[in-house]
């Protein structure tokens, strides 16, 4: 597990990963789509609509998790003093970011039809605003700050501060009565929710995995190269 | 009391200078000549510590800078090369404030003389901000008589005045001497000021 | 003793700085009113609305506010070589963090924190809410110069982008508008919300002098 | 010709001085978004009294964005000297004033007014009223740019009287606040009260060059 | 081109100078010489019409320069003595700026010899905030080159630099004066260079 911390065998590993990878993600993706536009049932209640949710909800996920990781090797990077946990900072926040901007725009999307209204100020949906704010500032911070050396020790701080908002995002539906929809899929327990619709879903969110993982090692190589030669 | 050994600073991964030895005992007066772009700014800070150097070590009165920074801060007093009155105060505010700022216990006819000598006794209520250029590098020496320390370390002290001036400095220069002072001063000039040492950079 | 004075002679200089610079704490607070102003004009004289939304108004422009004055906090000194002398003098540059807090505290927050009680006669809000307001305020205004202290050092190295200073401040606000405005409007819950308030304080004040410290010292290493 | 590729390659210094990139801009209405948050949070979530206020939160903000960016107004050129250079390169003292403005409204103003209509879905604004914001905030900001050059030229002159004279202009743009959000609000007097906000701007975009050029060659004689 | 007529200033009421007269032809250079605070920035910003003197006149091409001064700005090139380059920016940004503003056409290799004379050509990527004194000052003696006009108007262009420099802008003049140009500037030193006119403040 050594590749998680060390540039190096981070690269050899993911020169062997990254072909298959992006293969398996072009396979999963079709098979997602095609899945989720034309083998899964409507909803008896909400209509095809429900089909966002095979864009929302992993994109959600997928959000929550970027953060997730980013928190922890912050905390690898200025604890243990593991350079590698800045170099992951810099090269996964635009991923999450997009994936937040993803969750915002098909919420939105299926909110409007659902709640009627494209927007409310409730809890999970605030949340989530602030975390797609929150990387903002970190990709901005990364390019406008000069002082390399300064300016990751700045940004693993701000990401540790911010994952306060974390868990607010996720259990925000549970510790507030919200409009928005609460755990059904990933509750604890059992997911209420019909296995046809399960089907699509989680092929979707590995196609999601897939896809951030590939763009992710992409990046990830780009920032160790540039640290090397000391271009930034 | 200050020596260098051995002082190399590097900036963005380049080097600006290498290995410059340099010793300033009272009653010394020290010159940094050098090309423009050559370091002189950039020593004067290192040894403020104000500049981390690479390599090599400053020490003051025998121990190391770092470990004995606040006193050797309470016996040096540094005039860079840009002015650090504040522009839209007058020259009567500023005076005050760095009176009062260093507990200062120069007496106000001293500080009169001072400016009588520098010439600059009818500009009190004119903003610094609309001073001459030499008028305000002069203003900047008045902190060198308001501090009243031993070290002075000094940014091309020289530039930008007149003869007359420069003949002033040069007789302050001598005096702070014969009063076990010392100085160490940049300068692309030098008009006859005695100097014990000169460092090329 | 001689420390001590040389604290005292800085706030005289600070003084005498902010002194001439009185128009801009003057068009502040000009700003505040104009803004206050423009409230109650576009939500309608109703006075019931007024009321409600109206301790929220007054700290959202305070944050505000408070941002708009960032720019000041240590640019001029730094350009000027200030900080440098300050620093020779003998101050720590965590120190000189702490003293330009309380200095932006004294000269940028209380202005505001006097012209509270105009703007709740202006905005309706009761005189028993008006304590609530002053009291949360004192705690969160300190707690933004503190914040305001740790951003605008950071934008010392990050010269080209300077609102993102502001925004940092802001996110990092959020928690105290939240639990400030609910001070007033859970009279009940008071004291535990100002302990929370409390709390946040003592937190962003022990990192300041830390944080900007750190950043001031790298600022003048690279300039 | 030559004249008009100076005009250009004005504004292309202005826009490296404003922007060093696309990132910038972005700043700006983030900024802008988390200061609607930060509103929002301190009123509360409550649907309605959020529509009510969202037309005066979007003017509150604009005002105070635009007296943020008054400091970089003439202020930093002005220091630097590159104001003078710039008239030694044949621009009359007015004819800055005027270029000056523009760039203010363009760098500092137009992206608000590109994320207004994100704005106006957050704070449940009608998509009518979006037309009404968008034609006043486009006079309107064009007014305070005017009004900012006015004041910002003043206030470099350090002299006690023009102090109090760029506070007195600052209070100008409460009408021009007070008519535009009328607008919005009262909606059959449209046309009336664009052309009294119009009016405004016209009169106010007549006395900026000469104003401004004027305080402008007295500071840089001064100096 | 230039004549100064009984030119006083009066500032604060208070006498800068007076009745200073001057005429500067093409292929001359006038040299600014007197004490700390004469007024020799305030004549050079009085013959620009910056300054609005209180008696005497100022021609431009026989014509009163007021008359005519949008033609004379077209022809001259004024370096103030504070650096006017933008600190924020880099080097390369800023030489961009000044040639697109001035709409210089001046080529890029024309820039490029000149910043390798300058010895500037390997901080081209570099803060202009972070030179040095003197690098700075050197970079702004580009803008004689980017804006390629007639008149120079410089005040005190010798002061920061080192030795070489000084020898290099010496040249400078002297080509400047070959080619009809005319030079106006102030200072405090001489390093032999030959000055037509010398004008005592
Ligand atoms: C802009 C608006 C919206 C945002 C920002 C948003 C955000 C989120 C987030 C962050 C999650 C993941 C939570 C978790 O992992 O537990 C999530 C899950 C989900 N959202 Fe949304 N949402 C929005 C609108 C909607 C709408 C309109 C609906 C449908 C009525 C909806 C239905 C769901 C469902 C069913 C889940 C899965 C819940 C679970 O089992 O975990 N969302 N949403
Ligand atoms: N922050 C910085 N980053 C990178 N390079 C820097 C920085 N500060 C200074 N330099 C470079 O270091 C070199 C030395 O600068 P310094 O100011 O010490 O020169 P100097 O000898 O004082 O020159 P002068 O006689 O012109 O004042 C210069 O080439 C300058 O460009
Ligand atoms: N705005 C002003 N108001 C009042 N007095 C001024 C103003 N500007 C300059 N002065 C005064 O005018 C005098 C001449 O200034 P000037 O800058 O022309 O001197 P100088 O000859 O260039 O001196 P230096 O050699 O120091 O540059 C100075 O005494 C200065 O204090
Ligand atoms: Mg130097
Ligand atoms: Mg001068």
């Amino acid at each position: 597990m050594k590749f998680l911390v060390n540039p190096s065998k981070f690269n050899k590993i993911a020169d062997y990963v990254f072909k298959p990878l992006l293969i398996l993600s072009i396979i999963l993706f079709a098979l997602g789509l095609l899945f989720s536009f034309y083998l899964s049932p409507d909803d008896y209640q909400q209509g095809s609509t429900v089909r966002i949710m095979y864009v929302h909800v992993p994109s959600a996920w997928l959000a929550l998790l970027t953060y997730a990781i980013m928190t922890l090797y912050s905390i690898a990077g200025l604890a243990f003093r593991i350079p590698f946990g800045f170099i992951i900072n810099t090269a996964v926040a635009p991923i999450g970011a997009v994936f937040t901007l993803i969750c915002i725009i098909s919420g939105s999307l299926w909110g409007k039809p659902m709640w009627g209204t494209w927007w409310v100020w409730d809890a999970r949906l605030t949340s989530v605003a602030i975390l797609f704010i929150i990387y903002l500032i970190i990709i901005f911070m990364n390019l406008s700050f000069e002082n390399r050396i300064v300016r990751e020790k700045v940004v693993a701080i701000f990401v540790l501060v911010g994952s306060i908002n974390l868990p607010i995002v996720k259990f925000s539906v549970d510790w507030w009565n919200t409009l928005h929809q609460p755990a059904t899929i990933s509750k604890l327990s059992k997911p209420s929710i019909d296995p046809s619709m399960m089907i699509p879903l989680i092929i979707m969110t590995f196609a999601f995995i897939m896809v951030g993982l590939a763009i992710a090692i992409l990046r990830i190589k780009i920032e160790i190269i540039s640290r090397k030669s000391n271009l930034i | 009391m200050i020596i260098v050994k051995d002082l190399s600073v590097d900036r963005l991964d380049k080097k600006i200078f290498e290995k410059v030895n340099l010793s300033l005992t009272s009653g010394n007066i020290t010159i940094l000549k050098g090309k423009n772009g050559s370091g002189k700014t950039t020593l004067l800070k290192a040894i403020l510590n104000i500049i981390e150097p690479s390599f090599g070590s400053i020490y003051w009165k025998g121990k190391l800078l770092k470990k004995n920074l606040y006193d050797f801060y309470n016996h040096v007093t540094y005039i860079s090369d840009k002015t650090s009155s504040l522009k839209k105060l007058t020259l009567k505010d500023n005076i005050n404030i760095w009176k009062r700022f260093f507990c200062s216990n120069i007496n106000n006819s001293q500080i009169e003389t001072a400016l009588k000598t520098l010439k600059l006794e009818n500009y009190l209520n004119q903003k610094v901000g609309t001073l001459s250029l030499g008028e305000t590098k002069k203003l900047e020496f008045l902190r060198l008589i308001i501090e009243n320390k031993s070290v002075w370390i000094l940014d091309e002290p020289l530039s930008n005045l007149d003869e007359s001036s420069i003949e002033l400095m040069k007789q302050t220069f001598e005096d702070h001497c014969a009063q076990e002072g010392s100085i160490i001063f940049s300068s692309h000039q030098n008009p006859g000021i005695y100097v014990t040492e000169e460092v090329n950079l | 003793m001689k420390f001590f004075n040389k604290i005292l002679f800085f706030y005289y200089r600070e003084y005498k700085l902010n002194i001439s610079g009185f128009q801009d704490i003057l068009t502040n607070i000009i700003f505040f009113f104009v803004s206050i102003f423009i409230f109650i004009f576009s939500v309608g004289p109703n006075k019931e609305t007024i009321s409600v939304i109206g301790v929220a108004i007054v700290w959202t422009l305070l944050l505000l506010s408070s941002t708009l004055s960032l720019k000041k906090f240590y640019q001029d000194d730094f350009e000027n070589g200030n900080l440098l002398i300050i620093h020779l003098n003998g101050f720590s540059y965590g120190f000189i963090a702490i003293l330009k807090t309380f200095s932006h505290f004294l000269f940028v927050q209380i202005p505001f924190l006097l012209s509270i009680p105009i703007a709740c006669i202006l905005l309706n809000i009761e005189s028993d809410k008006l304590m609530y307001l002053l009291v949360s305020f004192g705690i969160g205004s300190l707690t933004l110069s503190c914040l305001g202290s740790i951003s605008s050092s950071m934008n010392l190295m990050n010269q080209r982008n300077f609102l993102l200073g502001s925004v940092i401040v802001m996110i990092f606000s959020v928690p105290i508008i939240i639990f400030s405005v609910g001070i007033i409007n859970m009279e009940e819950n008071f004291n535990s919300l100002i302990n929370i308030l409390f709390g946040i304080l003592l937190i962003v004040f022990a990192i300041n002098p830390w944080a900007s410290g750190l950043c001031l010292k790298l600022s003048l290493e690279n300039n």
